[in-house]
């Protein structure tokens, strides 16, 4: 399937969507970009800690609502830049959750489990301030409640637990390394929370470095992380995380990334970055020859430890 | 002062805290560099590990965030988030977390989510992360944090992650089984807090700064009165800082 | 740390031990027999569909209740014959649980969560009838209740959903392929619950059929399954889970469970079975003596398809 | 009876009731056999997998247990318990259990637990292992008995495995989302359940078995009216099943 035809298919304006990744590594880039392409809008993002995609599909105008724990790009943004500034100007609606309560969450939708007990977060405001009206929490895919409290039954000193509800996306999109040409998907290295984010949405688009032959990846299973039939397309797409890092096959590019961090300052340098990297280029193999041969050569990862030993990341 | 910047000294200083065995959740910035230098210098037997699931990476190079590659290397597992905080929180692992915020309060209680009214922030912050998760289920905290009077506030504008909460008993009231905040490493000295009502006290002012330059940058009245000069770093904790922790200095700037 | 002294330290009259493995694959056996061999008793014992080693350590005496989803051993035994026994003449408290609840219960317990909802069940036995008296329930690490139904608070249907209770056992037994010399634990093939059992208990032992570098296992630690800082004893026991499989290693021993089968039938077989085997035997390698070389060349896997084909196994 | 067993045609008849894409939860012993043969002759894109975490084994030898090494070998993936029961309830998938038992009643609820008082059993059984949650999450079960008055029960002394329960809607009633038996595939016929009472019917009988025949061998009543004969198998299926699936006849027998 084409990156254009699975994004269409998968992806609506108002969808729910689920981005794979962590701050600098493995985000769905190339989806991303061709959701911005696509013009799509309202979109509910869903997600712990995201970074580079994240931050250019709100600043694209493409977000209507989120629920996260952290929005930040590691020593290249303490704080996205235009999720900053969509929050600051009242542009999006904003639900706050942690790490542990978000991952926790999409492990309830992948176990096909309504809610899920945590210790975490008593007497804080992620628990006492609710980012969502009431109104939004009739709409489809938004938890009735942001949490429930309750006394553990099975405690003879009635200690209390903190219910989180089940996330279940419309579409989840990840970026492996590998898939088989059986459509089993390999990632390496911290999955993050990819696969249970997978696991409970109702379509998942995988996009990967390689497609390699059902007889490799089906030699030793006990490294692969979903079934093929849960994977509703799968796109080739090399570098497809840039400017985020791939284990094994490309380290972050922090030259770009501190292009971005500059240019997303103000909204007019924003637009220009969008308008000279997304909308500019038709297609994933234009904004390879963007970046260049060099480029990508100079970020290339050595393919045993997995990142660019040396490369200038200042 | 001497021969040292206040990052290096902020490093050291929370390196000194850490035991050998303990397990430590980094997050990014001079988190990363405490644990690394902890690693490296004080406790070799402690184990770092990240949210992102990276457990006991080789850290050859300083990782610029938690899922840089680098924290992928070298570990004894790559997992996911969903792992990594059922080892912050087990019950059979000592842990300490590295956390820094935007606002921290007398009893150690941190706001990293936004500045102003929630619904219309003035200023949005990156949000808890794995923030109030290890401040709720790890053994111990350690914060760091620059001195300044809108930073260490007498109340937070978000309450992201659970100090000792109203002091006292109040945390373990709360429902938490353990942890709390040891202690507040900043760029002029360390506080940590009194065993009964979980105050913030000033414990140490490093070498050389008077200690109203201290309290001229809290916001709330602090227990001043069995403060002590630190040690300042040995040259060993420097070189190695310098040399293997953070050539390029890319944290230590 | 040597066998002996891994049970001994870890092991007491009355310990919660969770077992590895799953009807004919990685039984912890040697383990089991250590317990048999030290008169060990009153054992409680929580797993998921055991095989083997539950069925010997139950027909020896060591075992006082059981929580537990399936006694059975594949085509050996269509029910554990050595269970069947105890449990028809009143020796064993037994309380039933599926697979599902299992794993889950040691899912909770591996992630500090007190308890953790499902939708298998309702209106079975499984629910209405509880195995254990209210004076057993005050004992250490039982649970108050079986189980506890509530409404979903996220569901404005009302829907029900059952609550189960964390399992954190004493000790986790876990035969498995590789451990680095670190401590760092690589299973192949199924993990079953292991690793869950593993990460929820106070103590783990580990035997494996190999010990290797760290160099070697921390090389691609995506395939490793468990941190060093949660085990406890690691013992070299090459053929620990005979005459269960190990994927790569071995395949399971027909001709010995078969043998087991017809020797349990009756008292008197099962004690000539333990004297011969078990009690008759110091230590696991004059256990090995006793199978001999070509026995264990029979059963020895094809080190890439991970079992034996073409073993005789009627 | 013709040139072919009770087991083969078991194997075979169930075989027929499997779609291309559905996804299959096997047990052990017929179930296994029939899981096999729907994959070799009826079904190709069909999906076998296994409690125990095997997906999609490529079955070349024939698994003796669920955790034989060889539901491991060829798989897409090799998982555990819990990953294994989220794709038997996933919502996204059309999932089909077979399952066997010691009793059967009316409404294809089951017991493999035991015979007599649960707390003074006079037959011990292995009890649920996967079957409570398969009937509980699956889409469909399809059902393994040997026919028998002690097996086909007016009441189970132990239900573990919830069919239609009541029957009626008391399925839905009682909590469960979907899901449900499809058939009993016995050694004489096949029974299915009636859409709207749930209860069990005669739908096939196997070439040349008298009727009167499956009915004697149950304990409650069972409308026989529209029960047809089954086709034999076919030259093919038999060939497949004796040469391929189990050509050592390890559960043929």
């Amino acid at each position: 399937m084409s990156l254009t035809e699975a994004v269409q298919r998968f992806i609506k304006n108002g969808s729910q969507v689920a981005l794979g990744g962590f701050t600098v590594s493995r985000n769905p880039m190339a989806v991303a970009y061709e959701i911005i392409r696509q013009n799509i809008k309202d979109l509910h993002i869903v997600c712990h800690s995201q970074g580079q995609s994240f931050d250019i599909l709100v600043g694209a105008g493409c977000v209507k609502r989120v629920e996260l724990a952290y929005g930040a790009n590691g020593r290249f943004a303490s704080t996205c830049v235009r999720f900053r500034k969509a929050v600051e100007r009242g542009d999006i609606e904003v639900e706050d959750y942690s790490n542990n309560q978000m991952s926790l969450r999409f492990l309830a939708g992948s176990l096909s489990i309504p809610f899920i007990p945590s210790k975490s977060g008593f007497e804080t405001d992620l628990l006492h301030k609710e980012g969502f009206s009431t109104e939004m929490r009739s709409h489809r895919k938004v938890a009735r409640k942001k949490f429930a409290e309750m006394t553990d039954p099975f405690d003879s000193d009635g200690g209390k637990v903190v219910l989180l509800p089940a996330l279940q996306p419309d579409v989840a999109l990840v970026h492996a390394q590998y898939v088989g040409d059986d459509g089993t998907v390999r990632i390496k290295g911290l999955t993050f929370a990819d696969i249970e984010q997978a696991k409970a949405a109702d379509a998942v688009i995988v996009t990967c470095e390689e497609i390699v032959p059902k007889s490799f990846i089906r030699l030793d299973p006990d490294q692969n992380s979903l079934p093929p039939f849960l994977i509703d397309a799968v796109v080739r797409l090399p570098y497809g995380a840039h400017p985020t890092a791939c284990r094994l096959f490309y380290d972050y590019d922090a030259k770009h990334l501190n292009m971005y961090r500059y240019m997303a300052r103000d909204d007019a340098g924003f637009r220009k970055y969008l308008d000279e990297w997304v909308l500019g280029v038709a297609n994933h193999e234009e904004y390879l020859d963007k970046i260049g041969g060099s480029g990508l050569m100079t970020i290339k990862a050595d393919p045993v430890i997995g990142y660019r030993p040396g490369l200038d990341r200042r | 002062m001497a021969d040292y910047t206040e990052r290096e000294m902020m490093a050291i200083s929370a390196g000194r805290l850490i035991s050998n065995g303990d397990v430590l959740f980094a997050g990014t910035g001079v988190s990363m560099l405490a644990a690394t230098v902890s690693k490296r210098i004080h406790a070799p037997k402690a184990v770092v590990f990240f949210e992102t699931g990276g457990i006991d990476p080789s850290l050859d190079e300083l990782p610029m965030a938690v899922s840089d590659s680098r924290v992928m290397h070298g570990t004894c597992l790559n997992s996911g988030l969903v792992e990594s905080f059922s080892i912050v929180g087990h019950r059979r692992l000592h842990t300490i977390a590295f956390l820094g915020a935007a606002q921290i309060d007398k009893f150690g209680n941190l706001n990293s989510t936004c500045i102003g009214d929630y619904h219309h922030p003035k200023v949005r912050f990156p949000g808890s992360g794995g923030a109030c998760d290890a401040a709720s289920l790890a053994s111990g905290v350690i914060i760091f944090m620059q001195l300044g009077k809108r930073r260490f506030v007498k109340k937070l504008d978000y309450l992201t992650s659970p100090g000792w909460l109203q002091g006292g008993e109040s945390r373990k009231e709360a429902g938490y089984a353990r942890g709390g905040p040891i202690a507040v490493v900043t760029n002029k000295g360390i506080m940590k807090f009194d065993e009964a009502t979980k105050a913030m006290y000033l414990a140490e002012y490093y070498p050389g700064v008077p200690i109203s330059e201290i309290t001229g940058e809290i916001d709330f009245d602090i227990d001043v009165a069995g403060a002590k000069e630190s040690s300042p770093p040995t040259a060993e904790e420097l070189r190695i800082l310098r040399e293997q922790v953070d050539p390029q200095r890319l944290i230590l700037g």
